[in-house]
């Protein structure tokens, strides 16, 4: 290479509190304009990795050793050692950064908007009104269908997707040399992951950004990244460029990732009515409305209609799975189906506690009714920092909910609690710890256990895996196919990762603004789309391969506007086409 | 808007609360045995003026002490006609000081704005101090400054305050010739506003809002401290670093914010607890405010007049609980419509 | 470290699939629930001394009697306003254990005041073990044993004597008694209700928090100046004034709450949308064990610096209601009785030491907030400091 | 007389020279006093300067009248009864008292005073059915008589009763007079039988008041001394300053009296009244912000007073005796409400055993430096009736005899700890109730409970708001309270011994006796105890009494009761009051006594004599 890279990373470790390094001796350079990814297991460091450039470690966090030099072409500058001052003028203007949690790396109490231009005023001396025009349009592009909406919402108004999305646009907004994009896409759909990408990859042929990606995703990996680095236990296992890494894979742990990475099938089965004799949920007729408030002073309320008319059927010991675009509303028809919020009048939700038993209607259980229903139906949630009481250590987060329905002693409890973390893969000494102290996919792990404790006989999981590595994903999923298959857990299960769905569902819904625009069992729906979302859906999917491309023009006419799709499935105004079962067991939203 | 009907709709709450603790002034005032009147009787028997005796149970009935308690509280507020017709506080009568020999309106016209003035010198105080010190004692946790801070702030707390003013007075006119008590100059008093009466004003202000102050102040502060402190490890401010915002600015605009709640909940009772606190103070100092003309009042149960002012206090009350309620629900948006729906 | 080619690198470690985890270790994290609190509590040096300092001071009440040279309303008739007495140890030269210089005073019409000449020639040895004073130890057993006090005919006022010849720091040690006990009941009923009335409020919101509102407002825009004064009146006169202090502080404390309770109520208003809440209600949990084990906990800080700043507005409290003839009064003794003597010029200037009694208060005051803080510290996840 | 050459007023020269103000020839009276200080000890002085001194409450400035002191009769500093304001008192049989006013005497603002003043107020404010619903004052009825009074000239006014009337002429010169004159030109413009009922229609509004009875009696406030448009015959008048916290008093051009060299009194110009926090008397009075202060500071201050003295504040501290007959006093209550302590209560071995009890030496030496007289409740050495045994007798500390006489009432049995059982087991345990503002009372209180244990006797202290205080006494609640003794320490035969009779609820022992008298027998208790009754005998005879010697004779029987059955507990008398005066303010005595009544505190001592030694203003 001729040119010094852009960012080197020479021997950095970094330890917590007196223990010893969680991150030994890491090394790796990011030339201008490339995009370097680091993969590896949860809890392997990346995180840390990418915060340690910024500087940016918990109070806690020591470096050990090590160096970091960023040149952006006009001298070298060490970051480790360069004053707060300094360091500061390069952060969100020279190196940005998208953090892995976006609910709670945005401050509850400001709008949106504002903070992202935010990063303008202080660094590009804009001023609100001047940043906002940047702003919108970065929104646009991140893909918000409506930018000033988001402009003025806070982030308690905003899906999970949506967030993330406001945050990718907060990074990028200062047009940085460096990108460090922590799990950028996990909370979204692959359509507008493929957006985002491709975003990212205009903004590096326009200003020559380099990125460093930590990201799960093989697709993702195979399709942006120039470079790869694995790590494992706070080590680099093995760097090297996409091509040599995916195709040709030397170290035991890489190989373990690339074999662990399910695929979409693409082969179905034929097509078979579907037909259910021991439901224990449904949803019929759910929609779900939020007043969203105008500015503290404008009258401008106006209503975002999340949910329309979703009819949602889980069968006993089966898998529903729902896929669909960022903020189409999967979250909220989870949490209406648990009773956490509730539905618009005239939606019902039954729960059949065991087979052809009678129904609760659980919007309207009163409260011992609705506990002991709560008992039998668990959730696990999208964002797994928000869900975890910040003040409580592990063993009480874990036997909070045996507590509460007064099973076991206290022993058995504690007990009860080491099994769970088993179960899901995490070290039992870990008990004693808050759940800051985890890394994102340690969090979600124990969201999960936590949902199982109470072995419920529903499981409702907001994208369960989305922050996990393949290896552990795989380990999760198989963990909860076994309790499937073992106490007849049934599972609405929402997600955004079409080949985990496809591995795991028995039936799949695909949403889009609010509606159920396709629904068949997954060979089907992913061998024979129908709906041009769907099929945009699927286009979007990335493999783990660098010689397969996107098609770009499918993704584009799926993911569109819905007014813009082929004429039989076009959403006009307020007329939207039924619901219509084309073949036995395939539902699509067509016109006939 | 609706932020508007917010405030509109607690306005009227407002009113009607104050209706209700109008009449629990009234009666716990009236709570102790007799009133000024046969209080009065029996000292202008004691100094054997027994004409006056009869005098005053003409004042009686002119002030219809004479009649049923529930009555005597419609007639102060102006829903039933006194001997005079309908002549009450919501008609603008704030009634009659027996002590001063005046109409309420007139005494408490002048204590007012003084008392305004002084508790407006502490409140800022307060904030002005508690303010700065508290983000820095967070900011600079475990440090001096945070341990000077704290060690200033308790030694204000654990000084009784009367005792606090004395040892300020004295030894401030000592060395620093200070003036010891009062409000000004007295050659000031009653010219027109000056530069020279503006900073005798101030110079006077110095000890009492010290000495009202210190206490709010010191509380304040270790609260916001504590509150911050926990705002300052949330991710949100870490991502503000990360934006490059620079330290003082990602503290007072993100976590203080946030910290900031519970003292909004607060600022109904910073007005009242000022002025009740300070009535002690203000009688040993001989500040000519209403909380000492309260304290008399109440003592000799000059009964409209201490009526007045306790409704005067909690009017503001209601008004600062009111202020707060709406701040609250402008500050944080996940307050702003407090009811939930379940 | 193998460089490939093209910057190519794999590691070389042997590759173990069920990888070794205990490599990570840090037990400081994993320990039991206490010992993680107190291994960061021990690191607060101040907090650790303020906490054996306030455990030291309660643990020792009962016993203070015995401490106490004299008994707390023992007047010595000729020693009044006497200052405050150094315990020596050398008499010219020469070691001869713990003693004092007996002072003689004498009127001075001059200055009005009482001059005190130490006589140095007849140094007093202490005494130990001494029968004097009678008093109750343990509160309960009467005894006349004292740790320590001035031989016949001399006197050990350590922090000199007040107007009427009473030993100040026995006062302070009997009056520690009363200060750091009765006030805190008022705290702890105020703090009660201010959390459950306020968490209710805030978590359920709607009508409850509506009405709690309306309940909160009229309660604080009751004025307390009338009560007490209504009270101070109705009391029986035959009540001890421990027992009238008793009742003040409680219904201080029934007075108190509201403050509190609008601060739980509005950041519980906050706290309830977080996920967490929602998590645990889903799991079932009833509306006091998420106020008790969600609610609370991230409130603390506010609460325990809340209830350390309450702690100097319950020592001194009766100060201020004294002037009302509500607060404690002779005989019994508390740092507020005896700061209360001492509020004025002639206390300041020429005996200072009847002012003495501000040193414990501040002490235990900034005791009290260290030890908040340091706690607070401890059971915040975040800090490490 | 011949009067000595008049001096004009540096102050007023300039008003004399425009002409607002007549010359000094024709502001005085054709007979003013021409007071003789040498006579007196004092030295002549000259006018000018202003004194400074501070009040703690805005209504403390009707100490102006109290320190003034022009009085139809005053006390001089011997105690004797002397005409001040008028020019002549004659008094025949005891029952006609004829005024003579000074020709030419003019109130404050020039207008004559004259006997239409009198007849003003006897017609038209005492008379008054609105002004004063229940007529005349109390003072002037002798067995329900009003005296008839007489205006035959514009100098001369008669006040006639059937019987003789020996309290009249004292109760003119009391701290607080009876206004029995009003400057009638001035308070007509708001009398409704003079006024003109538009006009004062028209005021009343504008005041806010309720009739026009209410605004007279707002605007006539002789006492108050609020109202500067008020003409006063006190040597200083309210000037409008509009200043709330300082208000004051300039020298009254037309003062009665002047000094032998011709100049008029006051010497001193302006007096200067702050009002300050009761807290900061002492602190600002050490800081040198006083020419004269008493008010407001206490033995306790004394040292901080003194310090300021030693250094180097221009004044001195003198300690003036307290003129009431005790400082502090415990009135064991004979009406209290529990029959079986009141009974206890009335044994007057029982009150006795409680004084024997006392050690007074030792609450003296703690409180005052051992300056205050120790002793019983009784008159003060400088009153005629003063006898040493009254003060001594049963006021000494003996705590054997105390024990003896308990043992013998039957109370010999004791608790473990040495208290006295009642016979219905209780121990006996008195609760004293004081006005909590006083601390030497707490501390003297102290030491009482220590002595009284060892007589077997708890006590219990309660301090309380005053009125509070008040309730709980008159109400029978209160066991035993605390207050002054007498105010009038220093009776002459001539002062009404009415106050050592049950006749006022305000002594403390015989609150519903008390009540009972004054209300004419519509509330409260009669007396039922021989002693009392003959105390209420011997204030009836006094008022009938033809004779000096008879009057006397009451007054030691009176005093020998009290002695005897120790109706109120007497602790300790004469305590030190600090009274600081600045270096440069002369004719101000060393030694006096500080009382109320009779000598309105300074007053006696005449402040319009006092001057600046360099005349100027501070
Ligand atoms: N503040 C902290 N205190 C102690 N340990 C921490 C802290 N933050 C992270 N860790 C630990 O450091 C390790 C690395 O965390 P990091 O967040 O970098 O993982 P990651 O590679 O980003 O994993 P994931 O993919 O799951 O997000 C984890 O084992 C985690 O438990
Ligand atoms: N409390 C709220 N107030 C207002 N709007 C809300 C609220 N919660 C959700 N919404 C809106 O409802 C829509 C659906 O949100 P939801 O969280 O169900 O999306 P989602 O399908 O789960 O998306 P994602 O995959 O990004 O998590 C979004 O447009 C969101 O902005
Ligand atoms: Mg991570
Ligand atoms: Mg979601």
């Amino acid at each position: 290479m001729d040119k010094a890279p852009l960012l080197q990373v020479r021997d950095l470790s970094i330890g917590f509190g007196k223990g010893t390094p969680i991150i030994s001796n890491i090394s790796f350079n990011v030339a201008a304009g490339e995009t370097v990814a680091l993969v590896g297991e949860s809890g392997s460091g990346k995180t840390v990795t990418c915060k340690a450039i910024l500087r940016i470690l918990s109070a806690n966090a020591k470096i050990h050793s090590g160096t970091v030099i960023f040149n952006p072409g006009d001298g070298e500058l060490e970051l480790i050692s360069m004053p707060e001052r300094k360091l500061r003028e390069l952060r969100g203007d020279q190196i940005s950064m998208i953090f892995q949690e976006p609910m709670h790396s945005l401050s509850p109490l400001h709008r949106i908007g504002a903070q992202v231009s935010e990063v303008l005023c202080l660094h590009r001396g804009h001023r609100k009104k001047s940043a906002k025009k940047l702003v919108l349009e970065k929104f646009e592009r991140v893909g918000f269908p409506d930018p000033e909406r988001v402009y003025r919402s806070y982030p308690f108004e905003l899906s999970g997707g949506m967030r993330q999305r406001a945050m990718i646009a907060m990074a990028m907004i200062a047009k940085p040399d460096l990108l460090i994009a922590d799990e950028p896409t996990t909370a979204l759909d692959v359509t507008t992951q493929a957006q985002i990408l491709s975003l990212i990859k205009d903004l590096q042929a326009e200003t020559g950004m380099a990125v460093i990606l930590v990201t799960h995703d093989l697709g993702v990996v195979a399709n942006t990244a120039d470079r790869v680095v694995v790590m494992r236990n706070g080590r680099i296992m093995e760097a090297g460029s996409v091509a040599e890494i995916l195709d040709h894979p030397k170290h035991g742990y890489t190989k373990k990732l690339i074999d662990a990475a399910p695929a979409i099938p693409h082969e179905a089965e034929p097509s078979r009515a579907r037909q259910i004799d021991d439901p224990i949920l449904q949803l019929e007729n759910v929609s779900k409305s939020f007043d969203l408030r105008g500015g503290m002073f404008s009258k401008r309320g106006e209503v975002v209609r999340a949910v329309q008319g979703v009819d949602i059927t889980v069968e006993r010991g089966k898998t529903f799975a729902v896929v669909g675009e960022s903020g189409s509303g999967k979250s909220t028809c989870a949490k209406i189906a648990l009773g956490a919020a509730s539905p618009d009048p005239g939606g019902v939700i039954r729960f059949w506690p065991a087979k052809s038993a009678p129904p609760l209607e659980v919007q309207s259980l009163d409260p011992t009714a609705k506990r002991a229903f709560q008992r039998q139906a668990q959730m696990v949630f999208q964002d797994p920092y928000g869900s975890l009481s910040p003040r409580m250590q592990v063993i009480d987060i874990l036997t909070e909910p045996l507590e509460i329905h007064e099973i076991g002693t206290r022993s058995e409890r504690r007990d009860r609690a080491v099994e769970l973390l088993e179960q899901v893969d995490l070290d039992p000494a870990m008990l004693r710890r808050f759940p800051h102290a985890f890394s994102g996919g340690q969090r979600q792990r124990l969201s999960i256990a936590r949902a199982l404790a109470l072995e419920p006989k529903l499981l409702v999981c907001d994208e369960p895996t989305s922050a996990l590595d393949l290896s552990v994903q795989m380990q999760v999923l198989e963990l909860l196919e076994d309790i499937r298959e073992t106490l007849g857990l049934s599972y609405l299960f929402i997600s955004h990762d079409l080949a985990v769905v496809s591995r795991i569902a028995n039936e799949v819904a695909v949403m889009r603004r609010g509606q159920i625009v396709e629904q068949a069992a997954p060979d089907i729906l992913f061998s024979a789309p129908k709906h041009p979302y769907t099929k945009a859906l699927i286009a979007a999917c990335l493999e783990p391969s660098v010689e397969q491309k996107i098609d770009l023009d499918a993704v584009a006419i799926g993911a569109g506007d819905p007014e813009t799709w082929p004429e039989e499935f076009a959403f006009q105004a307020s007329e939207v086409p039924p619901l219509t079962e084309t073949e036995p067991g395939h539902l699509v939203r067509i016109q006939i | 808007m609706e932020i508007l009907r917010y405030a509109v709709f607690r306005f009227f709450t407002m009113l009607a609360t104050l209706l209700v603790v109008s009449a629990l002034v009234f009666f716990i005032m009236n709570l102790p045995p007799g009133d000024y009147l046969s209080n009065l009787i029996a000292e202008l028997r004691s100094t054997g003026q027994d004409s006056g005796v009869a005098k005053v149970e003409f004042l009686r009935q002119e002030y219809s002490l004479d009649q049923p308690l529930w009555k005597q509280y419609l007639i102060w507020i102006g829903f039933w006609p006194g001997p005079h017709g309908f002549s009450g506080i919501i008609h603008g009568d704030f009634g009659w000081s027996f002590e001063y020999d005046k109409p309420v309106s007139e005494i408490v016209g002048s204590a007012l704005w003084l008392t305004v003035l002084v508790n407006l010198a502490a409140v800022l105080f307060v904030y002005v101090v508690a303010l700065p010190l508290g983000v820095l004692a967070a900011v600079r946790s475990k440090t001096w400054v945070d341990y000077t801070s704290a060690l200033i702030g308790y030694l204000g707390l654990a000084t009784p305050n009367f005792l606090l003013a004395l040892m300020l007075f004295y030894y401030g006119h000592k060395y620093f010739n200070l003036p010891i008590g009062g409000l000004m100059a007295p050659e000031f008093e009653g010219e027109p506003m000056s530069a020279a009466k503006v900073k005798s004003v101030l110079v006077h202000l110095i000890i009492p809002t010290f000495v009202i102050g210190t206490a709010g102040a010191a509380a304040m502060m270790q609260r916001l401290r504590a509150n911050l402190l926990d705002e300052l490890s949330k991710p949100y401010v870490e991502t503000a670093k990360a934006k490059g915002v620079p330290p003082i600015r990602s503290v007072l605009k993100y976590p203080l914010r946030v910290a900031f709640n519970p003292f909004v909940a607060d600022i109904g009772n910073l007005l009242p607890s000022l002025i009740s606190g300070s009535v002690l103070v203000s009688v040993v100092l001989g500040l000519q405010t209403i909380g000492p003309a309260l304290l008399t009042a109440l003592k000799s149960q000059d009964q409209f007049l201490a009526g007045f002012i306790l409704l005067f206090v909690a009017g503001l009350t209601l008004i600062g609980t009111m202020i707060s309620d709406v701040l609250l629900a402008l500050l944080d948006p996940r307050i702003r419509y407090g009811g939930r729906k379940r | 470290m193998t460089d490939l080619p093209q910057g190519r690198y794999v590691d070389d470690a042997p590759y173990d699939p069920n990888a070794d985890r205990e490599a990570l270790e840090r037990p400081d994290l994993d320990a039991p629930n206490w010992l993680l609190i107190w291994r960061k509590f021990r690191r607060h040096r101040l907090g650790l001394i303020s906490g054996i300092f306030l455990a030291f001071s309660y643990l020792m009440l009962p016993f203070w009697g015995f401490v106490a040279p004299y008994t707390p309303n023992e007047r010595n008739a000729d020693h009044l306003y006497g200052p405050p007495q150094m315990v020596r140890l050398f008499h010219d030269g020469k070691l001869i254990g713990p003693f004092i210089y007996p002072m003689t005073a004498e009127a001075d019409l001059e200055n009005f005041r009482w001059i005190y000449t130490s006589d140095y020639e007849n140094p007093a040895k202490l005494e130990f073990f001494c029968t004097r004073g009678r008093y109750n130890f343990l509160g309960f057993i009467p005894t006349q044993r004292h740790l320590f006090c001035a031989p016949e005919g001399a006197t050990v006022f350590l922090w000199g004597a007040d107007r009427l010849g009473r030993d100040v720091f026995s006062r302070i040690l009997y009056g520690a008694q009363l200060s750091l006990t009765v006030g805190l009941i008022g705290i702890t009923v105020s703090f009660l209700l201010g959390i459950s009335i306020g968490g209710i409020a805030g978590y359920f919101g709607g009508g409850v928090d509506w009405f709690v509102q309306r309940v909160i407002e009229v309660l604080r825009s009751i004025p307390e100046l009338p009560l007490w004064l209504a009270l101070s009146a109705a009391v029986p006169s035959h009540w001890s004034p421990v027992a009238v202090f008793f009742i003040i502080s409680i219904i201080l404390g029934l007075l108190d709450w509201p403050g509190l309770a609008r601060a739980v109520r509005s950041k519980f208003l906050a706290l309830r949308e977080e996920e967490f809440v929602r998590a645990a209600e889903m799991m079932g949990a009833k509306p006091s064990r998420i106020i008790r084990k969600h609610l609370l906990p991230n409130f603390s800080s506010h609460l325990i610096a809340s209830a350390m700043l309450s702690i100097p507005a319950m020592i001194l409290g009766e100060t201020a209601l004294s002037f009302l003839g509500l607060g404690l009064r002779a005989p019994a003794v508390s740092w507020g009785v005896m700061l209360n003597d001492a509020q004025n010029l002639a206390s300041i200037e020429i005996y200072p030491w009847t002012a003495i009694p501000m040193l414990p208060v501040i002490f235990v005051v900034l005791a009290f907030n260290f030890l908040g803080d340091a706690m607070r510290d401890s059971l915040d996840p975040y800090s490490h400091h | 007389a011949e009067l000595p050459e008049l001096k004009e007023a540096e102050f007023w020269r300039e008003s004399v020279e425009h002409g607002v103000l007549p010359p000094i020839d024709q502001r005085l009276p054709e007979n003013p006093i021409v007071v003789d200080l040498s006579a007196k000890g004092r030295v002549t002085g000259q006018q000018g300067g202003t004194l400074r001194t501070m009040i703690t409450r805005s209504k403390d400035i009707r100490q102006m009248v109290v320190y003034g002191y022009a009085r139809l009769m005053g006390y001089d500093e011997n105690y004797q009864l002397m005409p001040d304001i008028l020019e002549d008192v004659k008094v025949a049989e005891g029952r006609i008292f004829t005024f003579k006013l000074r020709k030419g005497h003019k109130w404050s603002d020039g207008n004559p005073f004259t006997s239409a003043d009198f007849q003003y107020w006897w017609d038209h404010v005492a008379n008054n059915e609105e002004l004063a619903p229940s007529g005349p004052p109390a003072f002037l009825k002798l067995d329900g008589e009003l005296p008839r009074v007489l205006f035959p000239d514009e100098t001369t006014v008669l006040f006639i009763w059937s019987k003789p009337n020996p309290g009249f002429l004292p109760q003119l010169a009391q701290a607080r007079p009876p206004f029995i004159y009003r400057p009638a030109h001035f308070l007509k413009q708001f009398h409704a039988d003079f006024a003109d009922p538009d006009e004062l229609a028209q005021k009343i509004r504008k005041k806010k008041v309720r009739s026009w009875a209410a605004l007279h009696n707002k605007r006539d406030n002789m006492y108050k001394f609020d109202n500067h448009r008020l003409p006063t015959l006190q040597p200083w008048i309210a000037a409008d300053t509009g200043k709330e916290s300082r208000r004051q008093f300039v020298r009254n051009p037309y003062y009665h009296r002047i000094d032998t060299n011709g100049i008029q009194l006051p010497y001193i110009d302006t007096v200067e009244m702050s009002i300050v926090g009761r807290g900061l008397v002492a602190a600002k009075t050490n800081a040198g912000e006083a020419d004269l202060q008493a008010r407001g500071l206490n033995f306790k201050d004394v040292p901080i007073l003194k310090k300021g003295e030693t250094e180097g504040q221009d004044y001195k501290v003198f300690l003036w005796p307290n003129g009431t007959s005790s400082q502090i006093a415990i009135y064991p209550n004979l009406n209290h409400a529990d029959p079986k302590w009141r009974r206890l209560l009335r044994d007057r071995n029982f009150r006795r055993a409680l004084s024997l009890g006392i050690d007074r030496r030792m609450i003296n030496r703690a409180l005052y430096f051992g300056l205050a007289s120790e002793g019983n409740m009784t008159v003060l050495p400088p009153s005629p009736f003063f006898s040493e045994e009254n003060l001594r007798n049963w006021a000494v500390y003996n705590p054997e005899k105390a024990n003896q006489i308990l043992d013998e009432m039957g109370f010999s049995e004791r608790r473990s700890d040495g208290l006295r059982l009642l016979p219905n087991g209780r121990p006996m345990r008195i609760v004293v109730e004081t006005a909590g503002e006083r601390e030497e009372v707490g501390n003297a209180l102290q030491i009482i409970a220590d002595t009284w244990r060892d007589i077997g006797i708890g006590l219990i202290v309660r301090p309380l708001d005053r009125d509070i205080l008040r309730q709980h006494v008159f109400s029978g609640q209160t066991m035993a309270a605390v207050w002054y003794g007498w105010d009038n320490g220093i009776p002459t035969s001539a002062t009404s011994p009415e106050y050592l009779a049950p006749r006022a609820q305000e002594f403390f022992s015989w609150p519903k006796w008390g009540q009972y008298y004054q209300t004419g027998g519509s509330a409260g208790e009669e007396v039922d105890m021989p002693k009392p009754k003959r105390l209420m005998q011997l204030a009836s005879d006094w008022e009938k009494a033809g004779t000096d010697d008879r009057r006397s004779a009451i007054w030691r029987e009176m005093l020998q009761i009290h002695a005897e059955e120790m109706y109120g507990i007497g602790i300790l008398a004469e305590a030190p009051q600090p009274v600081v005066v600045s270096n440069r303010l002369k004719n101000v005595p060393e030694k006096a006594l500080w009382a109320w009544d009779p000598g309105a505190h300074f007053g006696i001592h005449r402040p319009d004599e006092f001057f600046f030694s360099d005349g100027e203003a501070h």
